[in-house]
C-alpha cells in the first residue's frame, strides 16, 4: 500500500471534474442553481445539463460514501430509522446520509432536490428510493417509466411511450424549474460530445483483448466510466478526459506494460477474467487485491456497463435528440433481458479471450443478483469454461467477509491453475 | 392473553375441506383434470401481484394463479438458482417448474412485480423454451394518455398472442364477456371481506383464505359460486362473538403466508379485518365496463382503480392516506405488517406507511416471514403481545 | 522410512495423512480443532504418526506368519492399552487444571462450595478411564474433550445443589480446564506409554515366554522405524496459519477433489460436508477440478449444526445417526439455522414429537440444503463422492442416497470409512507430487 | 381479601424464572425468586423445579397459590392459571422494578427486544431482533465457553479491555469460528470480548431507537447483569447521542416473571369482579 502510485493526466482531470461539481453543489443555493436528481442507469445527463440544471446521482453518493467507508454509519441511521436489514443498501446509505444533513462524500454539503426525476430503468428500488426521499424533502417526483426488455426487444411502442414522457413530461417540467425553454441544438451538440466520448471509452474498454491487457477492465474501469455514467457526459470536459484516457491507454500498449494498481504495477498477466455484478465499495481495494497479487485481470465486465452499453454499437445520434436518449435508456445493462445478459457474458468470455469468468453477487441489487446463478450455468454451457460465485454487498460492510470471499476467489484460480498445468504434472 | 382455539362451523366444513385440498395440489392435479374435461383448452399461469386473467379468459383458456408452493413443498432445484438473501417465492415457483408440475400449463404471464418476478421471467424462457412466456409491464406512469396508452396497446398485443397460442382470437365481445365473468368474481370477493368485517367470527381468517386462494385454480364461475355457497353457510352459522383486537394486515400482497401463520394470528388474539394477500382477486374496486374498446377501459381502470399496492408508484401520500381510509372502513384498531423476508417493495414501503399511520395514531407493530416458516412462537409472541396491547389500551 | 504429510486443519476437527513414498497411505489422525492452531495440527499429524507404527507393527506381524485371530486380538489390545495410557495421560494434566480452576472459582463465588466436588468428580472419571477401553467397549467420541465433557457434566448433574454447588459454577470449572488442558502440547512420550501397552497387550495374548520375546523385539523394532517427512502441504479453514509455505497450501477443493478422486478414480462429482462449509466439486478423469461451489455465508445446514444438535440431545455425534434410523415417521423441518437449532428442538420435544422422527427431519434438512448445492454445481454425475465429517454418519448417507436416486436415478455412491480425511489425503497427494526435487531426492 | 399470592413463571430459552409475589390489598411484596438453568433439562420438570424452589423458600405449598402465570414459552408449563406474551410481561416487570421507565430492552438467549410501555407497563411499541441469532445470549455464552471464561466473569473482563476487537460476523456461527481464529492469533481475552459487546451494543442501540425509546431504559432479561455489554451500550449510546439513561435493576433477570406474577394478580381481581374464580 505504501507504494508511490504515479497519477496520470486523466485520472487528476477526473479528480478535479468531481472536485469542482461537488463545490458547484454545495454553492447551488446561494447562487440559484437547481438540481435534479436521478439515477445512473437511463440518465438524461445531456437534457438536464442543456437547462444548466444540475444533475445529482444519489447512486455515486452512496457508492462515494462506500469507498470512503462512511456507509456503515449511514445504513445504520436509516435501519434506525425503520429500514430493514433486508433492503437495498444503496437507499439506506443515501437514506443514512440526508439524515445526517446530507453532507456529501467529499464533506461539502449536498442541495437537497429540487425535483427527483425518476427515471424507472431497470431496478424497481428506484421507485422506492425517490419516494423515500420525496417523503423526506417533500421534493416532486417525475416518472419516466422505462419499459423493460422482457421480450429481448425494444419495440416501436415502447420507444414512443419512452419519447412520448420526454416530449410531454419531463421537458415541459425541466423548463419549468430551469426558467428556460428547451433548446435542441444545444442538447444535439452535447450529445455529438457524448457520441466521441462514448468511441474513446469503448477504445479503452476493449484494448483489453490484447495480452498482456493494459488495462483492468473492472477494479480500473469503473473509474473510466465515472465521468461518462454520472454528471459530465456532453461536457467539454469529459470529452478532453476520455482523449486522454485514450492516449495513455495508447501509450501503454505501446510500452507493452500492464494494469496500475493502488499498490503499484500489476504482477505479469497470469488470469484473464471477466465479472459479472458490482464491485464491494466499502472494501474496493482489498477485493481487487484478492485478484491482481495472483496475477488475474479483470479483462471485462457487465458492471462497467450499468450506466450505457457502447460496446455492441449503440452511440448517442445527435440527430435524433430524443430517440436516442429514448434507444439510451432502453438499452441499459439492467434493462435487458436474461438472455441478453448471458449472451454478453458470454460474448466476453469469448472475445476477451478469457479463462473464466465470476460472479461477484450482491446482497443489495435483487436487479443484479436474482437469477445470477442461472446466469452462472448457462455461460459455462456456452463457453465451456468455468465460472466462479462469491458473494458481498455494495456498500454494507457487515456483508463482506474476506476470509469467505478469499477462499473462493483463490480457490477459483487454483482451479484455474490446476486444469492449466493439473494435465502435465498429475 | 391467549385466546380460544377457533373451531370451524360444521356447516361449511366440506367447502374448506375442498378449498384446502386445493392449496395444497401442488401438483395442479385440479388443472389436468380441467384439461382433461375440456379436450383441446389450454391453460395459462400468471404470477403475483395482478396479472390480466380476463384476457386468458377471452382467449378460452384455463388462468391458473401461481402463487407459489406453501411450506408443503422441498425445495432442491429452485434453491439452486437463489441466494439466500432472495425471498422465497421464485424458489418455489421454479421448483414447480422444474419437477414438472407446471407442465400442464401452456404458458406463464409475469407481471412486473419487482426485480425478482421479472428476472425469473427471463429464467423462464431460458428454462423452458418451448413454452409460452410473457413479460407484463404494467404502467408506472398512470396518465392515461402515456402509461394508459402504452398498456392499452400491450394488452393488445398480449391479447393477440394468446390467441395465437389457444387458436381462438380474443375479440372486444369475447373480452367483455369475460369482464362481466371477472366483475362477477370480484364482487363476490369484496362481498365475502365484507362479511368479515361485519361479522369475524363467521368467517375465520384461514377460511376466508382459503377460500379466495381456490381461485387460483378453479375456473372463475365454479370460484365465484363457491364463494357466495359459503357465505350462505357461514352468515347463518351459530358462532360466538368473540372480542378480540381488530387488525389490518398488510405487506403479503406477493409471497404468501402459510396457512398456518394466518391461524397462529388469529389464534393470538387478532381479528384480521383486512389484508392484502391474495390482492389480485380484489385489484379493482369498480366493475370492468362492458362498453366501448375493452382495452382502453382496461387500461383506464388499471390506471385509476388499482390498489394503493407497494409495487405502484403512487403520488405523494397516497398510501398512507389509502391504508388509514381501509383501517377507518373496516374498523381495525391496528396494523400488523407482515412482510415476506427479502421482500424490497413491501419492506422499502414500509417505514413511510408507518410514518403516515403513526401520524394519524394508529398502533402497529411488525415481522417477517417466509412461505415456508414453520417456526411460529415469535411471531405468537409479536402478534400475542399486540393484540394485548391493544386490548388493554 | 519416507513420509509425505497432508494437514487438514478444518474447522471442527484437524486431520492428517501420512503417505509413503509410493503414494500409499500409511496412517490417518484427527483431532479437535482448537484455538491453538499450532497444537492442533501437532496433535493431528502425532496421530497419523501413531496409526503409521501401529500400521508397521501389524505389517511385521504379518510377515511373521502370526495365526491372523491371535494377531488381531494383539493389535487390538495394543492400540486400546496406547489410548488408554493417553487417555490417562490427559486426565492427568485435566486434574491440574480442574484443581486450580477450581479453587479459583470457589474464591469467586465466596461460600460455595467448588473444589469439594471437583475432586469428587476427578476421581469418578478415573476410574471410568479403564473400562472406556476395554475390550468391545465403544467410544461416545474420538475425542477426549467430547468424552471428558459428557463424564464431566453426569459428574457435576449428581453433585449439583442450587445453594451451595451451583450446577453452572461446577459447569465453569470443567469450561476453563478443558481448554488449558487441550492447547497444552502432551506428549507423554511414546515409547513408554506403546512399550507399556505391549506389555499388556502380550499378557493379554497369553503367549509363551518365547513366543513373547521374540513378538516384543518385533514390535520395538517396529515402532523404532525412522520416519523422514519429506514434504507437507496444507489445506482446510485454517490453512494459512499453518507453519507451511505459500506453495505448500492448496485450497480445500482441490485437496477434496484430488483425494476422492484417488479413493474412487472414477469419482465425477463430489460433496464434502464439513463444519461450517459444504462444497459440492465436479472432477474429471484425472481428479481435476472442472467446478464447484460453496454454501453462501450462512452456516445453515453444516455439519456444525449436527453438532449443536448432538449437544443439545446430549448425545455423542455418533448416536445421531443410528437414533435417526429408527424413525417411522420424520418430522418436516424446513430452517437449518444452527443457532435456533436447540430452541427448535425443545419446540418440537414438547409438541410431543418423538426424538428419532425429529432427528430424522433434521438430517432431511441438511441433506436437501446439499442437493441443492449439489445441483447448482452442475448436478451429480457417476460416480458420485460423499466426503468430510458428516459422511461417517448413516443417516445422512442414506438421506442422501435416496434423494440422489430421486433426483438424478441411479448413481454409484461412494463412501468411504475414511471420508473425513478426504482433505487431508489430497494435500498428502500434492506434498507426494510437488515436493522440490531436491527434497524429495 | 386477604393474601392473594401469585406466581409468575417465564420459560426462557436457557433458563426457568420464578416470581413469587404476594400482591393483595395493601403493598406488593416478592416473597421469593428463583432462577434456574436448562441445561438440557426438561423444560417441564425444571418449571416445576423453580416453582418447588420458590415455595420454599417462601415457606408456602402449591395451594397456596391463587394464579400461576407463565410467560415466554409457558405452554410447557402444565400447572399454569394462565399465559401472558413475553413482552407484555417484560413491560409489565420493567416498570415495576424500574418506575422511571418508559421502555426496556429485554436481552436473552436467543432474541433480544426493545419494548417501549406506558406507566402501567402496557406495551406501546416494540422492535425485535431478525430470524438470525447473532448477538445474543446464546452467543456470547458459546464464546465465553471457548474461551474458557464463566458467564459472571465475561462482564468485568470486558470492561478490562483497552483495545476492543471488532468481531463482524453476522451468523453466530461464523462468529465462533471467527473467534477461534482471533485467539489463535494472539489476541487477548478481553478485547475479543469487549469487541462482541460493542457490535451488540450497536445492534441493540438501533432496536431501541427504531422502537422510539427515550428517558430511562430498564435492562431486562440475563443479559442485565453483564456488565461488559452495559458499558458497551452506554458508550455506544453516547456516540449516537441517543437520548436514553439505561438502568439495570438487580432483578431483572426475573422481569419477565414478575410482571407474568402481577398480570395474574390483574387478571384474578378481574375474574373476582366478574364473580369467576380462576380455574387450574
Ligand atoms: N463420527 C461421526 N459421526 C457422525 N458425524 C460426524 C462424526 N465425526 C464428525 N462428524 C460430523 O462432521 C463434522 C465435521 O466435519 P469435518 O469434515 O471434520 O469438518 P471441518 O473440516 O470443517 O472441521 C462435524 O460437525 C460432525 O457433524
Ligand atoms: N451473569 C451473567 N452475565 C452475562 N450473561 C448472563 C448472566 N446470566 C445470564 N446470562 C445470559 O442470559 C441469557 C439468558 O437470559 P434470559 O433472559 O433468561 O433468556 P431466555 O428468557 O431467552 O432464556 C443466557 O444466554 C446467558 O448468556
Ligand atoms: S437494487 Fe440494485 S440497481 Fe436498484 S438501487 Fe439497489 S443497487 Fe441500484
Ligand atoms: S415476495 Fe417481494 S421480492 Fe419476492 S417476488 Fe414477491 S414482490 Fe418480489
Ligand atoms: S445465524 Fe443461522 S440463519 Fe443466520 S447466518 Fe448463521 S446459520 Fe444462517
Amino acid at each position: 500500500m505504501n507504494t508511490t502510485v504515479m497519477k496520470d493526466r486523466s485520472q487528476e482531470r477526473q479528480k478535479r471534474m468531481l472536485a469542482d461539481y461537488f463545490k458547484r453543489l454545495a454553492v447551488s443555493r446561494e447562487n440559484g442553481w437547481k438540481n435534479v436528481y436521478t439515477f445512473v442507469p437511463g440518465n438524461l445527463t445531456e437534457l438536464i445539463l442543456s437547462f444548466d440544471l444540475l444533475p445529482v446521482l444519489p447512486e455515486i453518493n452512496a457508492l462515494q460514501s462506500g469507498m470512503r467507508k462512511k456507509s456503515g454509519a449511514f445504513i445504520q441511521e436509516a435501519e434506525k430509522a425503520g429500514h430493514s436489514e433486508d433492503v437495498c443498501a444503496y437507499v439506506k446509505s443515501d437514506l443514512g446520509m440526508l439524515r445526517g444533513g446530507n453532507i456529501g462524500p467529499t464533506g461539502e454539503p449536498l442541495p437537497s432536490p429540487d425535483l427527483l426525476l425518476l427515471s424507472y430503468t431497470g431496478c424497481f428500488t428506484f421507485m422506492k428510493w425517490f419516494e423515500i426521499l420525496r417523503e423526506e424533502t417533500g421534493a416532486p417526483t417525475l416518472m419516466l417509466h422505462v419499459p423493460f426488455q422482457g421480450e429481448g426487444r425494444v419495440t416501436r411502442e415502447m420507444r414512443d411511450y419512452v419519447i412520448r414522457q420526454l416530449k410531454t413530461e419531463v421537458i415541459p417540467a425541466l423548463e419549468k424549474l430551469s426558467g428556460k425553454a428547451y433548446d435542441e441544438s444545444r442538447l444535439a451538440e452535447m450529445l455529438a460530445r457524448s457520441r466521441a466520448m462514448e468511441d474513446d471509452l469503448v477504445h479503452v474498454l476493449e484494448s483489453a483483448k490484447r495480452k498482456p491487457s493494459p488495462i483492468d477492465g473492472y477494479f480500473a474501469a469503473v473509474y473510466y466510466i465515472g465521468p461518462i455514467f454520472s454528471a459530465f457526459r456532453g461536457t467539454e470536459d469529459a470529452q478532453h478526459y476520455y482523449r486522454e484516457l485514450r492516449e495513455e491507454v495508447d501509450a501503454r500498449i505501446a510500452q507493452g506494460i500492464g494494469p496500475m494498481t493502488p499498490d503499484g504495477p500489476m504482477p505479469p498477466e497470469k488470469f484473464r477474467l471477466v465479472v459479472e455484478g458490482p464491485p464491494a465499495w466499502t472494501h474496493f481495494n482489498e477485493l481487487w487485491r484478492m485478484f491482481h497479487a495472483e496475477g488475474a485481470v479483470i479483462v471485462a465486465s457487465t458492471y462497467t456497463k450499468v450506466g450505457g452499453v457502447y460496446d455492441d454499437g449503440f452511440r448517442h445520434d445527435p440527430s435524433d435528440p430524443l430517440g436516442t436518449l429514448a434507444d439510451y435508456c432502453l438499452g441499459c445493462y439492467t434493462n435487458r433481458s436474461m438472455q441478453d445478459r448471458v449472451n454478453m457474458i458470454a460474448r466476453y468470455v469469448k472475445d476477451y479471450d478469457a479463462d473464466g469468468f465470476m460472479i461477484n453477487s450482491v446482497k443489495s441489487c435483487n436487479s443484479f443478483s436474482a437469477g445470477q446463478l442461472l446466469i452462472l450455468r448457462e455461460v459455462e454451457r456456452l463457453t465451456g469454461r468455468p465460472g466462479g460465485f462469491f458473494e458481498s454487498d455494495l456498500v454494507d460492510p457487515r456483508y463482506f467477509s474476506a476470509a469467505n470471499i478469499k477462499n473462493r476467489v483463490e480457490s477459483y484460480l487454483q482451479m484455474l491453475d490446476q486444469r492449466r498445468t493439473g494435465g502435465a504434472s498429475a | 392473553m391467549e385466546a380460544p382455539v377457533i373451531t370451524a362451523p360444521a356447516p361449511v366444513a366440506p367447502i374448506v375441506e375442498r378449498c384446502e385440498a386445493l392449496l395444497n395440489d401442488l401438483t395442479f392435479e385440479t388443472v389436468r383434470q380441467w384439461k382433461e374435461n375440456h379436450p383441446g383448452k389450454k391453460a395459462i399461469g400468471w404470477l403475483p401481484v395482478w396479472a390480466p386473467r380476463e384476457l386468458i379468459l377471452a382467449a378460452g383458456m384455463l388462468p391458473v394463479g401461481v402463487m407459489g408452493a406453501s411450506d408443503r413443498l422441498e425445495i432442491v432445484k429452485g434453491d439452486a438458482y437463489y441466494q439466500s438473501y432472495i425471498c422465497h417465492l421464485p424458489r418455489s415457483v421454479l421448483e414447480l417448474g422444474l419437477n414438472g408440475s407446471l407442465d400442464v400449463l401452456d404458458g406463464v404471464l409475469f407481471p412486473s412485480t419487482c426485480d425478482v418476478i421479472r428476472n425469473l421471467s427471463g429464467m423462464w424462457r431460458i428454462l423452458f423454451p418451448q413454452k409460452y412466456v410473457r413479460y407484463v409491464d404494467v404502467p408506472q406512469n398512470p396518465a392515461m394518455s402515456l402509461g394508459g396508452r402504452f398498456f392499452a396497446e400491450d394488452l393488445r398485443a398480449i391479447a393477440a398472442e394468446l390467441g395465437e397460442v389457444s387458436g381462438t382470437p380474443v375479440t372486444h365481445e369475447s373480452l367483455r364477456a369475460a369482464f362481466a365473468v371477472c366483475n362477477a368474481n370480484r364482487r363476490a370477493v369484496h362481498d365475502l371481506y365484507a362479511l368479515r368485517v361485519a361479522k369475524p367470527w363467521c368467517v375465520p381468517s384461514a377460511e376466508l383464505y382459503l377460500l379466495v386462494r381456490a381461485g387460483a385454480l378453479l375456473p372463475v364461475e365454479e370460484h365465484t359460486a363457491l364463494i357466495r355457497e359459503y357465505m350462505q353457510l357461514a352468515e347463518a352459522s351459530a358462532a360466538k362473538p368473540m372480542d378480540m383486537a381488530r387488525v389490518t394486515v398488510r405487506g403479503c400482497f406477493c409471497e404468501q403466508p402459510p396457512l398456518d401463520l394466518i391461524r397462529t394470528i388469529e389464534r393470538s388474539g387478532c381479528w384480521i379485518m383486512d389484508d392484502d394477500w391474495l390482492i389480485a382477486w380484489r385489484w379493482f374496486k369498480e366493475d370492468l365496463p362492458l362498453e366501448g374498446d375493452p382495452f382502453e377501459n382496461m387500461a383506464r381502470v388499471f390506471v385509476t382503480d388499482s390498489p394503493a399496492c407497494p409495487t405502484m408508484h403512487l403520488a405523494h401520500g397516497v398510501k398512507g392516506a389509502a391504508l388509514k381510509a381501509e383501517i377507518k372502513n373496516t374498523g381495525s384498531e391496528g396494523v400488523l405488517f407482515m412482510a415476506p423476508s427479502f421482500c424490497d417493495p413491501a419492506l422499502l414501503d414500509q417505514p413511510m406507511i408507518q410514518a403516515a399511520i403513526e401520524k394519524a395514531g394508529i398502533p402497529w407493530s411488525a415481522l417477517l416471514y417466509a412461505e415456508n416458516t414453520g417456526q411460529f412462537q415469535v411471531i405468537r409472541e409479536q402478534a400475542g403481545t399486540f393484540a394485548d396491547a391493544l386490548k388493554l389500551s | 522410512m519416507k513420509c509425505f504429510v497432508g494437514i487438514d486443519l478444518g474447522s471442527t476437527t484437524t486431520k492428517s495423512v501420512v503417505l509413503d513414498a509410493e503414494g500409499r497411505v500409511i496412517g490417518r489422525g484427527i483431532t479437535n480443532s482448537r484455538s491453538n492452531y499450532e497444537v492442533a495440527c501437532d496433535v493431528a499429524r502425532r496421530e497419523a504418526f501413531h496409526s503409521v507404527r501401529f500400521a508397521l507393527c501389524a505389517r511385521a506381524l504379518e510377515e511373521r506368519q502370526m495365526d491372523a485371530l491371535v494377531r488381531t486380538a494383539l493389535m487390538d489390545s495394543l492400540t486400546r492399552g496406547f489410548r488408554l495410557a493417553q487417555h490417562r495421560a490427559q486426565l492427568a494434566a485435566l486434574r491440574e487444571c480442574l484443581t486450580e480452576d477450581a479453587t479459583q472459582v470457589e474464591s469467586f463465588h465466596a461460600g460455595r462450595d467448588i473444589k469439594g466436588p471437583v475432586a469428587e468428580i476427578i476421581v469418578e472419571m478415573e476410574a471410568l478411564a479403564e473400562p472406556l477401553f476395554s475390550a468391545g467397549a465403544t467410544l461416545k467420541s474420538d475425542f477426549f474433550r467430547d468424552i471428558a465433557a459428557s463424564q464431566y457434566a453426569a459428574g457435576a448433574k449428581k453433585r449439583s445443589c442450587p445453594e451451595r454447588r451451583p450446577f453452572e459454577a461446577l459447569l465453569s470449572v470443567f469450561d476453563k480446564a478443558i481448554l488449558r488442558t487441550e492447547n497444552r502440547i502432551l506428549e507423554p512420550d511414546f515409547a513408554t506409554g506403546a512399550g507399556r501397552a505391549i506389555e499388556v497387550a502380550l499378557a493379554e495374548a497369553l503367549l509363551s515366554e518365547q513366543n513373547a520375546e521374540a513378538i516384543r523385539s518385533t514390535l520395538r523394532e517396529a515402532f523404532n522405524v525412522p520416519l523422514d517427512v519429506i514434504d507437507s502441504a496444507g489445506t482446510g479453514y485454517g490453512r494459512a496459519r499453518l507453519p507451511f509455505e505459500k506453495r505448500q497450501i492448496r485450497s480445500e477443493i482441490l485437496c477434496h477433489g484430488l483425494g476422492a478422486h484417488h479413493m474412487f478414480p472414477n469419482t465425477r462429482t463430489v460433496l464434502d460436508i464439513g463444519g461450517q462449509d459444504t462444497k459440492a466439486i465436479q472432477v474429471d478423469e484425472a481428479g481435476l477440478v472442472r467446478m464447484f461451489q460453496m454454501n453462501d455465508r450462512c452456516a445453515a445446514g453444516c455439519g456444525r449444526y449436527l453438532g449443536y444438535i448432538a449437544d443439545e440431545m446430549n448425545l455423542g455425534l455418533h448416536e445421531l445417526g443410528p437414533l435417526a434410523q429408527q424413525s417411522k415417521a420424520p418430522v418436516k423441518i424446513n430452517s437449518t439455522c444452527t443457532v435456533f437449532a436447540g430452541a427448535e428442538i425443545r419446540d418440537r420435544l414438547t409438541l410431543g414429537q418423538k426424538r428419532e422422527d425429529i432427528l430424522a427431519g433434521l438430517h432431511r434438512a441438511v441433506m436437501l440444503r446439499a442437493m441443492s448445492l449439489l445441483a447448482r454445481s452442475g448436478g451429480i454425475h457417476d460416480e458420485f463422492t460423499f466426503t468430510g465429517g458428516v459422511a461417517r454418519n448413516e443417516t445422512a448417507v442414506s438421506v442422501l442416497r435416496k434423494l440422489v436416486a430421486q433426483n438424478y436415478g441411479e448413481r454409484t455412491l461412494n463412501i468411504s470409512t475414511d471420508s473425513i480425511y478426504t482433505g487431508a489425503l489430497g494435500a498428502a497427494l500434492f506434498a507426494l507430487r510437488d515436493a522440490p526435487a531436491e527434497v524429495a531426492a | 381479601m386477604t393474601r392473594q399470592i401469585t406466581c409468575g413463571i417465564d420459560v426462557g430459552s436457557s433458563a426457568v424464572k420464578c416470581v413469587l409475589l404476594e400482591d393483595g390489598e395493601g403493598a406488593r411484596r416478592v416473597l421469593a425468586k428463583v432462577t434456574e438453568r436448562l441445561r438440557h433439562r426438561n423444560v417441564t420438570e425444571v418449571a416445576a423445579i423453580v416453582r418447588d424452589r420458590a415455595l420454599a423458600e417462601a415457606g408456602l405449598s402449591a395451594e397456596d397459590l391463587a394464579y400461576v402465570a407463565s410467560t415466554g414459552e409457558g405452554e410447557q408449563v402444565h400447572f399454569r392459571t394462565g399465559h401472558f406474551f413475553g413482552m407484555t410481561t417484560h413491560a409489565r416487570g420493567a416498570v415495576e422494578l424500574v418506575p422511571a421507565a418508559r421502555a426496556c430492552l429485554d436481552v436473552g438467549a436467543l432474541h433480544t427486544r426493545a419494548i417501549v410501555f406506558d406507566e402501567r407497563g402496557r406495551v406501546l411499541s416494540h422492535r425485535m431482533t431478525s430470524q438470525c441469532a447473532s448477538g445474543s445470549g446464546q452467543f456470547l455464552e458459546n464464546i465465553g465457553r471457548y474461551l474458557g471464561v464463566a458467564l459472571e466473569e465475561i462482564g468485568s473482563l470486558s470492561c478490562s479491555s483497552s483495545k476492543p476487537e471488532k468481531c463482524s460476523s453476522i451468523c453466530a456461527v461464523l462468529a465462533e469460528t471467527d473467534v477461534i481464529n482471533m485467539v489463535s492469533r494472539g489476541l487477548a481475552v478481553e478485547d475479543i470480548l469487549c469487541g462482541i459487546h460493542q457490535s451488540m451494543a450497536g445492534r441493540f442501540m438501533k432496536l431501541l431507537q427504531s422502537a422510539g425509546a427515550t428517558g430511562t431504559v430498564a435492562i431486562t432479561g440475563g443479559l442485565a447483569s453483564d456488565t461488559g455489554l452495559l458499558r458497551a451500550l452506554r458508550e455506544e449510546g453516547a456516540k449516537q447521542g441517543a437520548k436514553v439513561e439505561l438502568v439495570a435493576h438487580a432483578d431483572a433477570i426475573h422481569a419477565g416473571a414478575l410482571g407474568a406474577a402481577l398480570w395474574g394478580g390483574h387478571r384474578l381481581r378481574k375474574l373476582a369482579s366478574m364473580g369467576v374464580a380462576a380455574v387450574q
